[in-house]
């Protein structure tokens, strides 16, 4: 069996197990929760480390037919794209189930719902085939609903409650008649993508098919996305969500949408995703510009992050608006940075509110005195979120920029995106560090106590990664190129009139080591004389 | 008596026949749904009575005979006769005059109206030049057709029987312990 | 001819009357265990069935092609006899709420009932429809109105009588016009002669007149309106079976009507098809919103998935039809499931509300797991049957739209009413599933004695539901075969 | 001109009809079943004139069917009718409306 | 190249010490100070190592590549001539002083371990800007800078005005790395390339690359400079910025970080054409007016500083914009010199008078604290650029060079602000360490120790020495192709080259000074506001600026993220969401009604169902 299969396979498993584990073994509860995530973390760092980039098609595939009438089979396999997300969606799978402790009662019912979501989303990303794809993503659709309702926080629960599980199903149903359009109108008579792909290639689908499929899985994708209308959910629902969910949530399952349109739409629907892709930009412009002023109204600090990780969303959409192999690439690259990133701010959040009970930034303030670990790791947090550099998001959100702005088209908008992510980013995120962690501590807050050791280890694990990638994001790029060049390879006809005139690439693109040094030392022997 | 035969060849006494039942049946029918002289249940049902008994006589005329006699026993005697025990045994008074709803009225007349046209102008496509009757519903082909094509329903509506009669001593049993 | 294809059938009234009898030997205070007599008698002819001995599955016909037992027929008999033998169990759990002196009787008349929808599930001629249909008809103004205590029982029995009769009478009326037009009652030779006849106004209506009647059957838009009514007043065992046997029955007539007898006539319906599935599913999920009432909201979500079974008719294609016999075995168990938690639990409670669930997660897990599993299912999420079979219907309607000329506009505007009534149905069964886990009500926290036999039930449906959203090879081969023979 | 099939088949109709509105008009239950009774006359009707001018005999038959069926149904029917008014005492429509919305 | 790995060394030290304090040694102050301490001074040896191997004269490049995607090429790569290493010695030479001088200043503060761990990390990423090699980099090297300096001005966070100074650096640093980032995507999508010298050979072998968007595409990557230089229109935060410790303030906000705009501005000058030139210079002459004429009013002695630092910052900019590179490096290396002196200086005044900062209680401390004494003179002395201190011979090439170019505009603005330095410079002089106690905790104050006057002394050193030891030739040989380097007496008397810029800077300078003397010998209190009226309170109220922008692009933002907020919280959530919901339930509910309960309506509707669906599949 695949590694992936197990990488998925662990967190279901141990699901399973819980269910008839007594419910007051609390700790042999969490004991199997965090040993399982534990595992497909690992193997998920092992199967990251393995991966060959470059190599042609997919790695680690599996594949077991499961109803051959209808040509759907169980295949699961990675290629760049998604390598580096199972691998994100592995540790913070991991770092929420530690964060669980925050969870106090009826934890049986918790931990179990939280494996199956892990489970279901890592397998999501592994899956090669349509129906799978979106058979697993669902899977997380009523934990989600049941642990808002049981866990969740303030008194606007049930309304969030139900707005996000309605809006992530009306998302979900759009996207799954695009797929099953797609498997329709591909006459491959399998929902295999790789052979959809093949059949695409042999005889392409008409353009007029292509027109009503693609706003389908757009639009499908990007309600799961929050693409800007659709956005409303997010922001509420992972304010009230206990922190475990949220991070799962914001985290991992956020980037399926982005997934399948980078994976799915983007290769098989060529002159309808050209065609689209103007207005997906101008949406994603509300994305970072309208919610990046709502995030500045908030009053509360989990709306206010909750606005924020949708305001990032805009820039992976503007990375794939892009459509060519630096945005894209970007795109993937904020994916995981957000990944780690959304996850991280929630978990301390989450922390903070155990501490205080409240999340009013109006009655926080000085808590780096009290706390000062979580303090300085919400600040780090805070500027990763305003992309700075060192932390992944900065890679990301910078190749983005450069992505887009070799893209004639899309140069207003990258400039709008250049505000959003230095101003607009800057100026919420020092406000909320301004009022939470500067200024006086307030007197009832004296009793607050810092993280210990097993409280510190998702944080940091979590910082860790942004930490990685953000030094040496080539791990990451080394694996994505080839793969998204693949895919953004229809579109170079599109992309040679916009690519930037250098007559420089000989020379700029073989300097590595020293040998730069001299080829540079010639040329300013040339400007010196 | 000779001119009698000629006119039973040519059918003529069979049209008179058809239109006397035809227009008894269909008054009976009018009175049993709407009876300006009395709206007690009782009448209705008599009206009923007269009505089948009327159906009976085209059957006759359709040359169904063993048909009539099983409409004539079955439905005039023993359902109508089951009727009118029922309206005893639940001694209903006169149905007291409530007030039409004229809304109700008028969109329930249209309702059958368009039904009838529908089923009228239908009614017109039927191709007319059928070959002269010739068929006797007699009883022997009856009951030979039913227990050789029809057993099978045949068999079924016994045991639907069955189902009945359970249900209704169930339904009406006075007390069940 | 073979009458010995009817055995099953035979079988199955002699069981009905041996329960019937029982009531002799059995004192009143053990009788409500007869019915686990009938389980097993039905459970082992399921067996038997199932494995192929006897000649339950010797594909032919008898009496002059009135009987058919083809793929089809040996499907729904199979699900008839499942959903019988869980609604025996249900009622099992409900008997305290009947007379005493009338529970053997109300096992025998499911079981008479059953037998009614065997001989529909194999009826090929328009005599055989009648009389089943009539069977399973009046046994069910007797079952709905079995709770004679109980006023809204009898205005249930009233209703579902006056109405039922009513479509019956159109039914007749159907029946009569297109033997009359056509000369035959036999579906296969209909088929033979039907196309020569499609532009006699008189036949077609015969054929709407017939549809009439069996749309009041599957509660198809606009003769749905019955069904909240009687799904509430009724005892809740009578209930279930209505849902699931009733309606199947409905649909597996339709089908044959539909795609056996006038395959050429329904070619031209699609628009009307469409049309009648798209407001059935509107209309269903529109007024269960609001409702408050569980076994009232069934009804009427009852109607919103004849709606989504509709779908499948609308599709005019194969893989639509499969995907209606995939869609009821899921509906089933789900269905079966829900009643049976309402049975258990809401049996005391004089009135059947939502809130009646409250804190139902910690009164009882499996009740609790069992029931949002059902809601979760019906509202189509994966990995449940539901789900599987949504899906299929929503494949089975893009292909048509692919394959149609001229229609695909209609089509796709179904598909676009289905996922509004899938996403409007969300909310209310989410709210059940809400109030099972956390709800403002008071909740009282008394544990519930579930009987081993009411577990088992459970087990099943639950297992059941999973089954059929995880490995759905088995039956959804068997849906294929089924109306591969079905339709030319 | 001769009395023909479409004669009879009118006749059928007006009857079918007539019961219709009963069911419509008649607010007693046992009068709006015996319109039900008028409306399957109406078809036994029409079954057997078409039996007639098609020369088949199975109409009949299944005249005979819903003639036996019918019986059933209207003795299963007024046992209900009879167990409601004994709650009730009364077979109106209009005090069956404890079920609603 | 010899030694070509030390660079990364020199560069990455004060990373990992930065690492090392916060995940290891937090608890421990000692610890934590040597081991930054350490990293920074052995960055300034192997400095002076690499320089000795390879002679200032030379150019080179070492790089690894960071990040390769399409033709987007970012390197980890150094660049090394003579500009960045004396840019090396400043930073590390200077910063390594004032690492030494925060041990003394900070040793009693509880978290002086965090203050250390900020500075290392201030110090890598300055290193950073200096070293690197392409745009990229550089920019990253310059947000780090901006956040270091965020944590560091924030140093003291209780405090609301330190968190919202750091804020507001933050910020408006943001509002110029929006320009800079700008800029470079502009050049990147015109040339294909961010590395410094490929662009370079590429501007030089065809000067019309940029074609239509070189002015604009100039003054985006001067936007950055902008900010980091604090010039006009975003210099407000420099001033607020004096809420972090002294220390800071001398190596952040006078020597080093300000100081990375004009250092870009050089390290990038083959990108301006003449306009954005033009306008470059213009905006530095207007920055140094305008914070010399603030200056003046200024009653904290850290602010006043930090005012002349801006308008010394102006002199800078102006200079580069008047294409005169040189001078511009050469007056930045001088003014961190003794800027830096002063504010070392004032930070053991403040000390000494207990943290006392408002120059008006203080006076007569000559006396008590007489090194300080010294060394701030000499730093003054520097400053109002009087031969033969640094600061004269720094100032009089920047003057020349407005002459040279024939900017006369320009030139008198110099001078004036020449003029005013002086005069402010030794107003704090006056008041601050002569003239008579003004407070008692003048009457106690006392010297402060070693480890703190040592640094002072050995900045005053090169504040006297700055101007001759060949600074200028080592910027001029790479920076002004047609530099002829100098001999030692050469430099010395090199201003006589330009007697006219000489000698009226000198005279401006002691007038300016004269001047001081004349109001400020023992004055208690400021004589000047009864003189100028009006302009004395714009003077001091900084001409309004902060209140502008607190009325214009503050309150915009809000107001529109206001907009926005209503629009979401109403409109899409409440009337749009709202509806659909309402609408839907509505339907539900009136949908409903039709269930009457009443027999005869259900047998109506079936009926009329029956009519319908006759009527359309039969008549229509």
């Amino acid at each position: 069996m695949s590694i992936l299969t197990y990488i998925a396979g662990w967190p279901l498993l141990a699901a399973l197990a819980l269910v008839v584990v007594p419910r007051n073994y609390r700790v042999i509860i969490r004991g199997i929760a965090i040993l399982a995530t534990a595992i497909s973390a690992g193997l998920a760092i092992k199967m990251f480390c393995q991966f060959v980039p470059g190599s042609d098609g997919f790695q680690f595939v599996e594949q077991h037919t499961w109803v051959e009438s209808l040509g759907i089979s169980y295949h699961v396999g990675v290629d760049g794209l998604n390598v580096g997300l199972i691998l994100m969606g592995a540790i913070v799978g991991f770092a929420s189930t530690l964060c669980a402790f925050e969870i106090q009662s009826r934890e049986k019912e918790f931990y179990i719902l939280l494996l199956t979501m892990i489970g279901g989303i890592l397998a999501a990303f592994a899956s090669l085939d349509l129906f799978f794809f979106y058979f697993l993503h669902e899977l997380a659709l009523v934990p989600t609903f049941i642990m808002i309702g049981i866990w969740g926080r303030g008194e606007k629960k049930n309304y969030a409650t139900f707005q996000i599980t309605l809006y992530l199903s009306i998302g979900a149903l759009i996207a799954l008649i695009g797929l099953i359009a797609l498997y329709v109108q591909s006459g491959a008579n399998s929902f295999d993508i790789p052979k959809i792909a093949e059949q695409l290639k042999a005889n392409p689908m008409s353009v007029n098919a292509q027109h009503y499929i693609f706003p389908l899985l757009l639009f499908g994708f990007g309600i799961l996305v929050s693409l800007w209308p659709f956005h409303s959910w997010a922001p509420l629902g992972y304010a009230v969500a206990p922190s475990p969910t949220s991070m799962m949530h914001a985290g991992v399952l956020k980037k399926f949408g982005l997934y399948g349109l980078i994976r799915i739409a983007l290769p098989l629907m060529p002159q309808a995703a050209h065609s689209w892709m103007n207005i997906l930009a101008w949406l994603c412009v509300g994305n970072i510009l309208y919610v990046g002023w709502v995030a500045m109204r908030q009053k509360d600090l989990n709306l206010l992050i909750g606005n924020s990780s949708v305001a990032h969303m805009g820039f992976i959409f503007l990375g794939i608006a892009s459509l060519n192999l630096i945005g894209v690439t970007g795109a993937v690259l904020i994916m995981i940075a957000h990944g780690f990133l959304a996850a991280l701010t929630f978990a301390l959040t989450g922390y903070i509110y155990r501490q205080t009970g409240t999340l009013q930034m109006s009655e926080l303030g000085g808590l780096c005195r009290k706390l000062p670990f979580i303090g300085t790791a919400l600040l780090m947090a805070a500027m990763a979120g305003c992309g700075l550099p060192g932390f992944a998001n900065f890679v990301g959100e910078a190749t983005v920029f450069f992505g887009a702005w070799s893209q004639p088209s899309l140069h207003v908008i990258t400039v709008i995106g250049l505000w959003g992510a230095l101003v607009i980013g800057g100026v919420y995120m020092t406000r909320a560090i301004r009022t939470v962690l500067h200024g006086p501590l307030p007197e009832k807050w004296n009793t607050l106590t810092d993280a210990n050791f097993w409280r510190k280890l998702p944080y940091a694990l979590l910082l860790a990664s942004l930490f990685v990638f953000g030094i040496w994001p080539r791990l990451l790029t080394e694996k994505i190129n080839p793969d998204v060049a693949k895919i953004v390879a229809v579109y170079q006809p599109v992309l040679a009139v916009s690519a930037p005139v250098n007559t420089l690439q000989k020379t700029a693109a073989h300097k590595t080591d020293s040998a730069a040094g001299s080829a540079a030392n010639e040329q300013l022997a040339i400007v010196n004389k | 008596m000779e001119d009698f035969n000629n006119m039973l060849a040519s059918g003529v006494v069979q049209d008179v026949f058809f239109y006397v039942f035809a227009a008894l049946t269909l008054l009976c029918g009018v009175l049993v749904i709407a009876n300006p002289f009395s709206r007690s249940p009782v009448t209705s049902a008599m009206f009923l009575v007269l009505a089948m008994a009327s159906l009976a006589g085209l059957f006759v005329l359709l040359h169904a005979f063993f048909l009539a006699a099983v409409q004539v026993l079955v439905y005039a005697g023993a359902v109508m006769v089951l009727f009118l025990f029922v309206i005893m045994l639940l001694d209903l008074k006169e149905e007291e005059r409530r007030r039409i709803k004229l809304f109700g009225l008028v969109a329930g007349l249209l309702s059958v109206g368009i039904i009838v046209s529908v089923f009228v102008k239908s009614l017109a496509t039927l191709n007319t030049d059928v070959p002269p009757p010739t068929l006797e519903g007699d009883t022997i082909s009856l009951g030979h057709l039913l227990f050789t094509n029809y057993t099978l329903p045949f068999e079924i509506v016994s045991v639907l029987l069955l189902v009945a009669l359970v249900g209704v001593i169930l339904l009406s049993k006075k007390k069940l312990e | 001819m073979n009458s010995s294809l009817i055995s099953l059938e035979v079988s199955v009234i002699a069981i009905g009357l041996v329960l019937m009898l029982a009531d002799f030997f059995v004192p009143a205070e053990r009788r409500r265990f007869i019915c686990y007599f009938g389980i097993v008698a039905l459970g082992a002819l399921l067996l038997i069935n199932l494995s192929g001995n006897g000649n339950c599955d010797i594909q032919g016909t008898a009496f002059n092609g009135a009987y058919i037992n083809d793929g089809l027929a040996i499907f729904f008999k199979r699900f008839f006899m499942i959903a019988a033998i869980l609604v025996l169990f249900i009622a099992a759990e409900f008997a305290d709420k009947l007379a005493a002196g009338a529970v053997a009787e109300y096992y025998s008349l499911i079981v008479f009932a059953l037998a009614g929808m065997l001989f529909a599930a194999s009826s090929n001629d328009f005599a055989m429809l009648f009389v089943s249909i009539e069977l399973i008809t009046i046994t069910f103004y007797v079952l709905v109105s079995f709770q004679r205590s109980k006023i809204a029982s009898l205005e249930a029995g009233v209703k579902y009588l006056i109405l039922g009769a009513l479509s019956s009478a159109f039914l007749i009326f159907g029946i009569a016009l297109i033997w009359g037009t056509t000369g035959e009652l036999n579906f296969t030779k209909l088929a033979a002669v039907a196309p020569q006849f499609e532009t006699s106004k008189i036949f077609l209506l015969g054929v709407l007149l017939v549809l009439v009647g069996l749309g009041f059957k599957i509660a198809a838009f606009p003769f749905q309106i019955w069904a909240p009514d009687v799904y509430q007043g009724a005892p809740t065992p009578t209930t279930a079976f209505l849902a699931v046997g009733s309606k199947a029955a409905g649909f597996v007539l339709l089908l044959r009507v539909l795609f056996t007898a006038l395959p050429t006539v329904t070619m031209h319906w699609e628009k009307l098809l469409i049309v009648i599935s798209a407001i059935t599913i509107l209309w269903g999920n529109l007024c269960a919103l609001p409702q408050r009432n569980l076994k009232r909201m069934l009804g009427y979500s009852s109607i919103a998935h004849a709606g989504y079974l509709l779908l499948g008719v609308a599709a005019l294609n194969a893989s639509g039809q499969a995907a209606i016999l995939y869609y009821l075995a899921g509906y089933l168990f789900t269905t079966l499931a829900a009643f049976l938690v309402i049975a258990v639990v809401l049996r005391h409670l004089d009135n059947t509300d939502v809130s009646g669930l409250a804190g139902l997660s910690r009164r009882s897990p499996l009740l609790a797991a069992t029931m949002t599993i059902s809601m979760v299912s019906l509202a189509g999420i994966p990995p449940l049957a539901g789900f599987f079979g949504k899906f299929l219907l929503l494949k089975s309607v893009v292909e048509a739209a692919k394959a149609t000329h001229g229609h695909e506009t209609a089509y796709y505007w179904l598909v676009a009413i289905a996922l509004t009534g899938v996403v409007i149905s969300i909310y209310y069964y989410f709210n059940v599933v809400r109030a099972i886990f956390w709800s403002k009500d008071t909740e009282d926290l008394s544990p519930i004695q579930l009987s081993a036999p009411a577990k088992l039930t459970a087990c099943v449906c639950i297992a059941g539901i999973f089954w059929l959203g995880l490995f759905p090879n088995t039956v959804l081969n068997l849906a294929q075969q089924a109306v591969a023979v079905a339709v030319q | 001109m001769h009395v023909g099939l479409h004669h009879y088949l009118l006749v059928s109709i007006m009857l079918f009809c007539l019961g219709l509105l009963g069911v419509i008009l008649r607010r007693n239950l046992l009068v709006i079943y015996m319109s039900l009774e008028l409306m399957l006359n109406a078809a036994n009707l029409a079954l057997v004139s078409f039996s007639r001018f098609n020369n088949k005999l199975d109409g009949q038959v299944l005249v005979f069917f819903i003639i036996t069926v019918a019986a059933a149904e209207v003795a299963v029917g007024l046992a209900l009718i009879v167990a409601l008014y004994r709650k009730r005492q009364s077979a109106h429509v209009e005090d069956l409306t404890s079920m609603k919305l | 190249m010899k030694y070509e790995n030390l660079p990364w060394l020199i560069l990455l030290l004060p990373l990992i010490s930065a690492a090392v304090i916060t995940l290891f040694t937090l608890r421990s102050k000692m610890i934590s100070s040597l081991i930054s301490i350490g990293a920074v001074v052995a960055g300034f040896v192997m400095t002076v190592i690499f320089v000795n191997a390879n002679g200032i004269h030379f150019s080179g490049e070492t790089a690894v590549s960071w990040l390769t995607i399409g033709n987007l090429q970012v390197d980890l790569g150094l660049k090394l001539d003579a500009l960045s290493m004396m840019m090396l010695f400043v930073v590390t030479g200077v910063g390594g002083l004032i690492h030494i001088y925060s041990y003394g200043y900070m040793h009693e503060d509880e978290s002086m371990a965090r203050f250390f761990a900020c500075l290392s990390l201030f110090t890598f990423s300055m290193l950073g800007i200096v070293l690197a090699n392409n745009f990229l980099l550089m920019f990253i090297a310059w947000e780090l800078v901006g956040v270091s300096s965020y944590l560091l001005i924030g140093f003291w966070f209780e405090k609301p005005s330190a968190g919202d100074a750091a804020k507001k650096a933050f910020i408006t640093n943001r509002l110029g790395d929006f320009g800079f980032l700008f800029g470079i995507l502009m050049v990147w999508g015109l040339l294909g390339s961010l590395n410094f010298s490929v662009l370079q050979a590429a501007m030089v072998a065809n000067p019309l690359l940029l074609g239509a968007s070189a002015t604009v595409g100039g003054l985006l990557i001067f936007c950055g400079a902008m900010g980091k230089s604090a010039q006009f229109p975003l210099h407000v935060w420099l001033p607020d910025a004096m809420e972090g410790p002294t220390p800071v303030s001398a190596l952040i906000h006078a020597a080093t970080m300000v100081a990375a705009g004009v250092y870009m501005l050089c390290r990038t000058l083959f990108l301006f054409n003449h306009d954005a030139l033009q306008f470059i210079s213009y905006i530095g002459g207007f920055t140094a007016l305008l914070a010399a004429l603030m200056a003046v009013q200024q009653n904290d002695i850290k602010r006043i500083i930090a005012y002349s630092t801006l308008s010394q910052l102006g002199y800078m900019v102006m200079v580069v914009g008047l294409n005169g590179p040189t001078p511009a490096m050469f007056h930045l290396t001088t003014h961190a010199f003794f800027k830096a002196l002063l504010f070392l200086s004032a930070g053991s005044v403040i000390l000494g008078m207990h943290h006392e900062q408002d120059i008006w209680h203080m006076g007569g401390l000559s006396k008590k604290m007489p090194i300080t004494f010294w060394t701030f003179t000499i730093g003054a002395l520097a400053l109002s650029g009087i031969p033969p201190f640094a600061g004269f011979y720094s100032k009089d090439s920047i003057l020349a060079q407005c002459l040279d170019q024939k900017n006369y505009l320009l030139f008198s603005v110099a001078v004036f602000v020449a003029g005013l330095t002086a005069f402010y410079t030794f107003r704090l002089f006056f008041v601050v360490f002569l003239g008579k106690e003004k407070s008692d905790h003048a009457k106690h104050a006392h010297e402060s120790p070693l480890v703190m006057t040592a640094p002072l002394i050995i900045l005053a050193i090169f504040a006297t020495i700055g101007g001759f030891i060949g600074i200028a030739n080592n910027y001029g040989s790479q920076l002004t192709p047609d530099h002829e380097t100098l001999s030692f007496g050469q430099q010395l008397l090199e201003p006589l080259k330009t007697p006219i810029p000489m000698c009226i800077g000198i005279l401006v300078a002691v007038a300016g000074i004269f001047l001081a003397f004349v109001l400020y010998k023992n004055a208690d209190k400021d004589p000047l506001p009864a003189k100028l009226g009006a302009l004395a309170t714009w003077m001091r109220d900084k001409f309004y600026f902060d209140e502008l922008y607190e009325a214009t692009v503050i309150r915009l933002h809000d107001f529109i993220a206001a907009v926005c907020g209503f629009i979401d919280r109403w409109i899409l959530e409440g009337a749009i969401i709202g509806f659909i919901r309402g609408g839907t339930n509505l339907t539900g509910r009136s949908l409903r009604l039709l269930q009457t309960g009443n027999l005869q309506t259900y047998a109506f509707l079936f009926m009329f169902g029956v009519a319908v669906l006759l009527y359309f599949v039969l008549v229509k």
